[in-house]
């Protein structure tokens, strides 16, 4: 377990002044279902703090299983925390009804999958209107007019030719801009995307993500970008943040993580990376899969598979510390007492 | 074990909300109706033993309240007392003991004829896919979507009055002329089997289609599978490829059939009243007739069990052919 | 609307059409009215003849016009029997797969019950009692039967509601804000509207053989004429034994073609469903097997491919 | 590209569909594969790669026909066309010199049977001598093979992870040592570290048994690591055909240079990369000419109309190509773009 005790290391871009959205020792347990012994919980998610500064983009990174959905899907509030709160603008959010719905106008989220996160039934147009008459009362013509509008923002251009048709009418890369449009729409302080590219076609990849840079910077919108791809992290975002089995194991900035990984696991993310510029061949750094979060490992949950595991590493977990600058990692190889000699390179 | 327990306590909750069920809706008739059958049963000499027996099973005699009433209603149907006919004057368990074989014997012939030859006809039909046989389809679903006593009608005008091929009428042979003795004597099961063949008929041909249909449609899903094509890919025999769709699309087939099961016994009640087979279905008719309630009722109840008892059949196999059902287990 | 383009679908819509409509004008344009009788002298039913179309029974009713005016209680009563009982497995089924938990769980266990009850015995017992002014009610004898009908329907949508709780349109409605029923109103039962199409055509079916049966067997007798009744009548004089068949087959065949119009339509609505189920006849009308495991080869200079069944050629033992 | 030829594919064209209601899928498809050589095939969701390698195998389902060409197979037996052989040929060919692994294990293994009998049915069908003590024994040999221990012989695949059921579709590929194994995505599913212990393991393997590989992926970037040649295709048509360092660092086809500038690396500067402007085609709407010209920024005025060839370009040092793009940049006579026209260095 984190050790509560120390001052909390919230991750995430530097920036002054208050974050867009701030968690704070966001933790969700999900209570296993159908086992014999009750009351056993997957840990998913433990113990993050991430702050989201507007006209940011911050990556999570990590393998199918370490929490990094769990994580957006809290941030929007479609499940609630174990423990844990959530600022907007410095703020606590309420629980009302009506703190929900004004949570929705500034938090959106979009899905992994444009194929169905869209209603086949429904057209364009009402996707794009469905948030516009929810959170700005809009009526009429003007919604046209705003819908028409918010197509172009995406690209999709002429906006005519797109506001009667249907999802089965589009492409894969189409519908995903209509689905960013449908969040712009909500005009957010915080975009949330999860996997926003991975359903897609390589070569219309980098067209999304760039809408999203373009996005971050003309409306400077907090955005936090999940996703297991680490060179499409290093392309898009400002800092990237590496989650592993629930928890945040090293952030910072985008090019300084993936150049020099001050954590075991980010550089075994990296080593195991595609990378067509690789000579010599691959040296894997480390081995196995995750662990299961019903039962997580102790002291270091990524102890078992760390090629430079101590005995320390199984008893106590390792507090964050800062690497370089803004990276910071938790890992006993950091603290000079526990490991002295051993810097990681 | 624990998906099992839970199917097994869900059986024990419908058999206790039908037994009740049934109870109360005795209670809930207008009196009328039952008041005339009990006025009709003293008249018949009936021995006052019984009537009692009757009055209190009916609650209408002590001022029983209503829970001792439900008690003793309990008691005796653990008893295996399922309380008195008003019309035959004979205890009702004893009526169904003697119509449940002919019942048995031909809906469960027919249901399991039907089930087996339709899932295999499902097979193949899925199988080949584009044969001649899934045109037939359509002339399939004409069994389906036509009542079980209409096509009841049918087959004995066609096959029956028409044709001459089959008697329609009763279980066996009982014309002036026949010199039958009931038992296990072949002139006697000849004229059972003629006779019930075509009551069989009907139901095969009701039900029949519904498994075609299921099965050919879970084939053709499961084709679609890739371990189905990794088979083919394997250089199988073709029948070893067809088996491990089968295979895998029987599982949905069983839960359909237990879903159904009600269905096709009430279809098959029906019918055997259209051939005056005397069946259980056959009594029910007479109790629809005389208002003889406490027959309807232990009629009622027998088929709910039998349709949970084949329920649970069809769970368990279920449970025997899926090893992923096993694990949730 | 593509469904329409299939003949059997077509075929089944017509059918349907006229059948409503004869249920609807068939009691003025018959010739008699139902309790007519031709002839109170005669105990005997007469066979059809040029002014008896159909015959007539013992009492000497005009089949015929019997046969005409007995379709609209049958057809009106299967049909509200139909949308009753679909509403209700909405209710439930939408209800229990949306809410999940203990709710899905009761209510699942309760149309498991419904399931395996026997309604054409329990209706029986329901029935037998209530006087002729209730059972010539359609709406309650509709409802009651809708009651014994809801349970197959309530499970189909209640699978397909969980299905598409998880869909990720349904998220994504909740993640801009949108209320609870507007997204079970709005996003899901939209998409539940070919299945519930066809559990309303079954429920239907499963309605006029239910009706019918419980008019034949004695255990309602409606104020008016309907098909059932017929059928009663003619079981009690036996008909079928007596050979005057002409009794009891036209309403018998008119409950059938009722039954396949319903089939017929359902086929259409089946291909939106599943539409893998019916796709693959295209190919073999043009000549082309589809094998699994056997990619037919037509090898043809044209770029159009034309129709023409591959041949498998005998495998040349090849050279070294 | 020193070894014999196992499997050669000439002019291989498949249509979904007969008739009016048809679509070409791969129109003259031409690869030849080697022996122990890893043949990447790279393209985007309906460039056809799947559709090639289902057809070659006489796998691919309805409405799929082929309408086409040859597929050459050398087998020990001598040469034979796949497309000219009947069920029993095809059947005995199967698993025994040629065996599929397919994208999702968890969907391509038989969820009601043990691992054991789908690793040894094939065995039963193709090596009848075999006993059952025999096929077992050769059962736990695979399964070690993949590093899985046989404690796992009588499970169901709903038992294994992810990664274990992967490789157990990989162990029963191998199960006859056939010629050619034909991969399709086997990784994708997977996570990133699991996705890379296997492909070390089956580069290990391919190298100590010796088959050859068509590796089908929409992953170039792994595909370079992986493959000896690649064949990229896009709307149908291979459009470039290389050595995969070569294809690497010197693309001759503007697709290939669009698809490789639409991986972000993992080193160096940071820069804004664009990928490729519009979306790949419906293979209902192909554009005429070459189905590329609307999102290609060289496009000449010839592509909206002349659908180009695979050659082989005319190399700007004037070394043999050996090599091909179907490209009209490369015909002569035209002046071929920076990023096109560079040299690679070593000859491979």
């Amino acid at each position: 377990m984190t050790s509560t005790d120390t001052a909390r290391v919230v991750h995430g871009p530097k920036r002054p002044g208050t974050p867009a959205l701030e968690a704070r020792g966001l933790t969700k347990h999900f209570p296993v279902h159908g086992g014999l012994r009750r009351g056993r919980v997957v840990r998913a998610v433990e113990d993050v703090s991430l702050a989201l500064p507007e006209g940011t983009v911050t990556a999570v990174v990590g393998e199918s299983g370490s929490g990094k959905s769990t994580l957006s899907r809290l941030l929007t509030r479609l499940i609630a925390p174990t423990a844990g709160e959530l600022l907007l603008d410095g703020e606590p959010v309420g629980d009302s009804a009506r703190a929900r719905r004004g949570y929705a106008g500034q938090v959106h989220l979009v899905l992994q999958d444009p194929f169905s996160s869209l209603n086949a039934v429904h057209s364009i147009r009402y996707h794009l209107q469905r948030p516009l008459k929810l959170h700005h009362g809009l009526r009429g013509s003007e919604l046209d007019a705003r819908a028409a509008e918010l197509l172009e923002r995406v690209s999709l251009t002429p906006a005519e030719r797109y506001l009667d048709k249907f999802p089965h009418e589009l492409s894969g890369g189409q519908r995903q801009r209509v689905a960013i449009a449908r969040g712009l729409a909500v005009q957010p302080r915080v975009l949330l995307a999860d996997e926003p590219v991975s359903m897609l076609d390589v070569s219309i990849r980098l067209g999304v993500l760039n809408l999203l840079d373009e996005l971050r910077e003309r409306e400077r919108l907090a955005i936090l970008y999940v996703t297991h791809d680490i060179a499409s992290a290093r392309y898009l975002a400002d800092t990237v943040v590496v989650m592993y089995a629930g928890q945040i194991v090293e952030s910072g900035p985008a090019v300084q993580v993936t150049d020099e990984p001050a954590h075991p696991y980010t550089r075994l993310l990296l080593s195991a990376a595609p990378d067509p510029q690789r000579r010599e061949p691959v040296l894997l750094r480390g081995r196995g899969a995750p662990p299961s979060l019903i039962d997580p490992p102790s002291g270091c949950r990524f102890h078992p598979r760390c090629p430079l595991a101590m005995p320390v590493c199984a008893e106590t977990a390792p507090p964050v510390r800062p690497a370089a600058g803004d990276q910071v990692a938790a890992c006993w190889l950091l603290d000079p007492e526990r490991a002295p000699g051993t810097t990681p390179a | 074990m624990r998906t099992l327990l839970r199917r097994l306590g869900f059986y024990l909750l419908a058999g206790f909300a039908a037994v009740t069920l049934n109870f109360f809706l005795a209670r809930l008739l207008p009196g009328s109706a039952l008041q005339n059958a009990l006025a009709k049963l003293r008249g018949a000499n009936l021995d006052p033993d019984a009537i009692r027996a009757l009055e209190a099973q009916y609650g209408t005699g002590g001022d029983h309240s209503l829970l001792s009433q439900y008690l003793t209603y309990l008691s005796s149907l653990l008893h295996g007392d399922l309380g008195l006919s008003t019309s035959q004057s004979a205890p009702v368990s004893s009526i169904l003991g003697d119509t449940l074989p002919w019942t048995l014997g031909l809906v469960g012939t027919a249901t399991a004829l039907a089930f087996v030859i339709g899932t295999l006809a499902g097979i193949v039909v899925g199988w080949k896919r584009n044969g001649l046989l899934d045109g037939l389809l359509p002339a399939v679903t004409f069994f389906q979507s036509v009542p079980y006593f209409i096509l009841a009608f049918l087959v004995m005008m066609t096959l029956g009055y028409f044709g001459g091929f089959f008697p329609y009428q009763n279980g066996y042979d009982i014309g002036r002329h026949a010199h039958l003795t009931p038992g296990w004597n072949g002139p006697f099961v000849t004229s059972v089997i003629e006779h019930g063949t075509l009551p069989a008929l009907t139901v095969v041909l009701a039900s029949l289609a519904g498994w075609v249909i299921g099965m050919r449609n879970m084939m053709i899903t499961t084709m679609d599978e890739d371990y189905v094509l990794v088979a083919a890919a394997k250089g199988l025999p073709q029948w070893r490829v067809a088996a491990v769709a089968a295979r895998n699309a029987i599982l949905p087939t069983i839960s359909n059939f237990a879903l159904s099961i009600s269905l096709v016994v009430t279809g098959s009640l029906v019918t055997e009243i259209v051939f005056t087979y005397p069946g259980v279905g056959w009594q029910i008719y007479q109790a629809i007739l005389t208002g003889d309630y406490p027959l309807l009722q232990g009629i009622l109840l027998v088929v709910v069990f039998t349709v949970l008892a084949v329920n649970l059949v069809a769970d368990l196999a279920y449970v025997a052919l899926d090893p992923r059902a096993r694990k949730e287990a | 609307m593509r469904a329409l383009r299939s003949p059997k679908v077509l075929a089944g819509s017509v059918l349907l059409l006229l059948l409503l409509l004869l249920a609807v004008v068939g009691p003025l344009i018959a010739p008699h009215s139902a309790d007519w009788q031709a002839d109170r002298t005669s105990g005997l039913p007469l066979a059809p003849s040029g002014r008896f179309w159909l015959g007539t029974d013992q009492q000497q009713h005009d089949l015929f016009s019997r046969l005409l005016s007995g379709g609209r209680d049958t057809l009106l009563i299967s049909f509200l029997a139909g949308m009753f009982a679909c509403l209700l497995s909405v209710v439930v089924g939408v209800t229990a797969g949306f809410v999940g938990g203990l709710v899905d769980d009761l209510l699942s266990a309760l149309a498991n019950i419904f399931l395996a009850l026997p309604g054409l015995l329990i209706l029986m017992v329901i029935m037998k009692p209530l006087p002729p002014s209730e059972t010539s009610n359609p709406l309650l004898i509709g409802s009651v039967i809708a009651l014994t009908a809801w349970a197959w329907g309530a499970r189909v949508l209640r699978a397909q509601t969980l299905a598409l709780r998880a869909a990720d349109y349904v998220e994504a409605a909740r993640v801009i804000g949108e209320r609870t029923w507007r997204i079970i109103l709005f996003e899901v039962v939209p998409n539940l509207l070919p299945i519930l199409a066809s559990a309303f055509i079954f429920t239907v079916i499963y309605g006029i053989g239910t009706y019918t049966a419980l008019a034949w067997l004695g255990v309602i007798s409606p104020a008016s004429v309907t098909w059932g009744t017929v059928l009663n009548e003619a079981q009690s004089s036996g008909a079928a034994v007596n050979g005057y068949w002409w009794w009891y087959l036209p309403p018998a065949l008119a409950v059938a073609l009722v039954g396949i119009a319903l089939a017929l339509v359902n086929f259409g609505i089946d291909e939106v469903i599943n539409p893998r189920l019916t796709s693959a006849r295209t190919g073999r009308a043009r000549g082309v097997v589809f094998r699994l495991g056997l990619t037919p080869v037509l090898k043809t200079a044209a770029p159009e491919p034309a129709a023409a069944p591959s041949n498998p050629v005998p495998l040349k033992e090849a050279q070294p | 590209m020193t070894g014999e030829p196992v499997l050669e594919v000439r002019d291989l064209c498949v249509d979904y569909g007969v008739g009016k209601g048809g679509v070409r899928a791969v129109t003259d498809a031409t690869l030849t594969l080697r022996r122990g050589e890893v043949l990447g095939l790279a393209g985007e969701s309906g460039s056809g790669k799947s559709t090639l390698a289902y057809a070659v195998t006489r796998l691919l389902r309805a409405p799929g026909v082929i309408t086409g060409g040859e597929v050459r197979f050398h087998g020990p037996d001598g040469v034979l066309d796949l497309l000219e052989a009947d069920a029993a040929t095809l059947r005995r060919i199967r698993w025994d010199q040629i065996s599929v692994v397919f994208q999702s294990a968890m969907h391509a293994l038989n969820p009601v049977a043990r691992i054991d009998a789908q690793l040894t049915d094939a065995l039963r069908a193709h090596r009848a001598q075999l006993g059952p003590a025999e096929r077992r024994e050769r059962a736990v040999e695979l399964l070690r093979l993949v590093g899985i221990g046989e404690e796992r012989l009588r499970s169901y695949p709903h038992e294994l992870s992810g990664g274990m059921r992967q490789r157990v579709m990989i162990a029963m590929a191998l199960a006859l040592e056939p010629r050619v194994v034909i991969m399709d995505e086997p990784t994708t599913a997977l996570d990133v570290v699991t996705q890379r212990e296997i492909l070390d393991e089956l580069m290990q393997l391919k190298d100590r048994l010796g088959f050859a590989i068509v590796f089908i992926t929409h992953d170039l970037s792994l595909l370079i690591e992986l493959a000896d040649t690649i064949a990229i295709m896009y709307a149908g048509r291979i459009v470039e055909l290389a050595d995969a360092q070569r294809l690497f660092h010197s693309p001759r086809h503007p697709y290939t240079l669009g698809l490789l500038n639409s991986f972000p690396a993992l080193h160096g500067e940071r820069v804004r990369m664009e990928g490729i402007p519009g979306a790949p085609p419906a293979l209902t709407a192909l554009p005429a000419g070459c189905a590329f010209h609307p999102r290609c920024p060289f496009a000449l005025e010839r592509c909206a109309h002349d659908v180009p060839r695979l050659t082989e370009p005319a190399e700007p040092d004037g070394a043999p190509a050996d090599r091909s793009a179907a490209c009209w940049l490369h015909t002569g006579g035209e002046q071929v773009p920076e990023p096109l026209a560079r040299v690679l260095g070593s000859t491979l």
